[in-house]
């Protein structure tokens, strides 16, 4: 059984920690990570809808799919400037 | 320190203006993004602002060369600052040379409301009554 | 230096930044207008700029007033070099902060249109081949 | 008689200097001077002709009547910035 491990950022990261360990059987899209992180914090279910996913530091689709060593991370809406 | 970074160091516009200057230009137009104190009669104490590194100066860089090549400008620089920043202090930096100064001011607006739009920096608001993080207000909240 | 000035020193943009920074602003905007070597394929060695002083320096001041009152901005500095610049060298320097971004680039871009329409200064232009006062070209010529 | 004292900048004050002396007899306008100053210099009726006219550091128009304290200026299509 693989760990991936997700980066959390702002708000999201204040509610469930900035690194995220998620177990995973098999490969799997996006949005099926998705759907396993709102499943482990379903009380943040809200905030984690509202992220874009970042894949090695690039906005990807729903129907990507994850490779075990990607680098992952849930993006908040952004405020920077 | 790079042409496109993320910095907990305070933003010297004059650095972003030598690394842009070019003899074939004749127009250098900057940006600076600073904390105010007051938003809708709120007063802020003061600023958070973390940032993704990696992929926040990444997408500082990839937004620098669709600025290239969208405008007839010649250099961009773009930092960004993170950690504590207080009322007045320069968040972000931009500057932009271009041959004549249309583009110049074109190019660093665009620049500046892309930046806004997608780059993971993230800012948290402390006010005397509590702090908070800022939803995105990309379309114009400075 | 005042906010609005002809000057024969450098123009340290820096400066013009610090008169304009307000806690109540979220954006400053810059533009220098900069001494360009190559204009139509010809080559500048340098610039030569004159002015009538007195009255230039009460039209920037106007037109800092009049870029006050048309856009939503908080302040702004104005100043324009003379003599001998070469190539590079920052000829006029304008700075404006507003509490939003949108204001600022406004009143900025429009504050230099309106300085290269009528405030009176004259550059004359030193090529290898001769020298020559240049002619206004307000519309776009940086 | 007295003397209106008239400042020229950029390529017409290179042709006929930075200060002009114009002799005047009566009142006159922006107009009556620019004719003036053309009589006094016909070969650079052009230049002067594409002058606008400043008194006391404002432009004015060419019925402006002109007293003998102003400061007059003629100003040549302006290239700053």
């Amino acid at each position: 059984m693989e760990k991936l491990k997700i980066l959390c950022f702002a708000n999201l990261g204040e509610k469930i920690g900035k690194f995220l360990e998620i177990p995973v059987e098999t490969e799997l899209t996006v949005h099926q990570l998705r759907e396993r992180i709102i499943k482990s914090y379903p009380q943040h279910q809200h905030t984690i809808e509202m992220c874009m996913i970042a894949v090695n530091h690039e906005y990807v689709t729903e129907e990507t799919i994850i490779r075990k060593d990607d680098q992952i991370a849930l993006i908040p809406p952004v405020s920077g400037g | 320190m790079k042409n496109f970074a993320i910095t907990q160091e305070e933003i010297e516009i004059q650095r972003l203006i030598e690394w842009v200057k070019d003899p074939n230009c004749g127009a250098v137009c900057t940006f600076m993004g600073t904390v105010r104190e007051l938003t809708n009669g709120k007063r802020t104490l003061y600023l958070e602002y973390e940032a993704y590194q990696e992929m926040a100066e990444k997408m500082l860089e990839r937004i620098g060369n669709e600025v290239l090549e969208k405008f007839q400008c010649r250099k961009i620089a773009m930092v960004h600052r993170v950690g504590r920043l207080d009322t007045e202090e320069v968040a972000v930096g931009i500057a932009v040379s271009a041959p004549h100064r249309k583009d110049a001011f074109e190019a660093c607006r665009y620049a500046i409301d892309r930046v806004k739009e997608f780059v993971p920096i993230w800012k948290k608001e402390y006010r005397e009554d509590g702090s908070f993080w800022v939803e995105c207000t990309c379309s114009e909240s400075r």
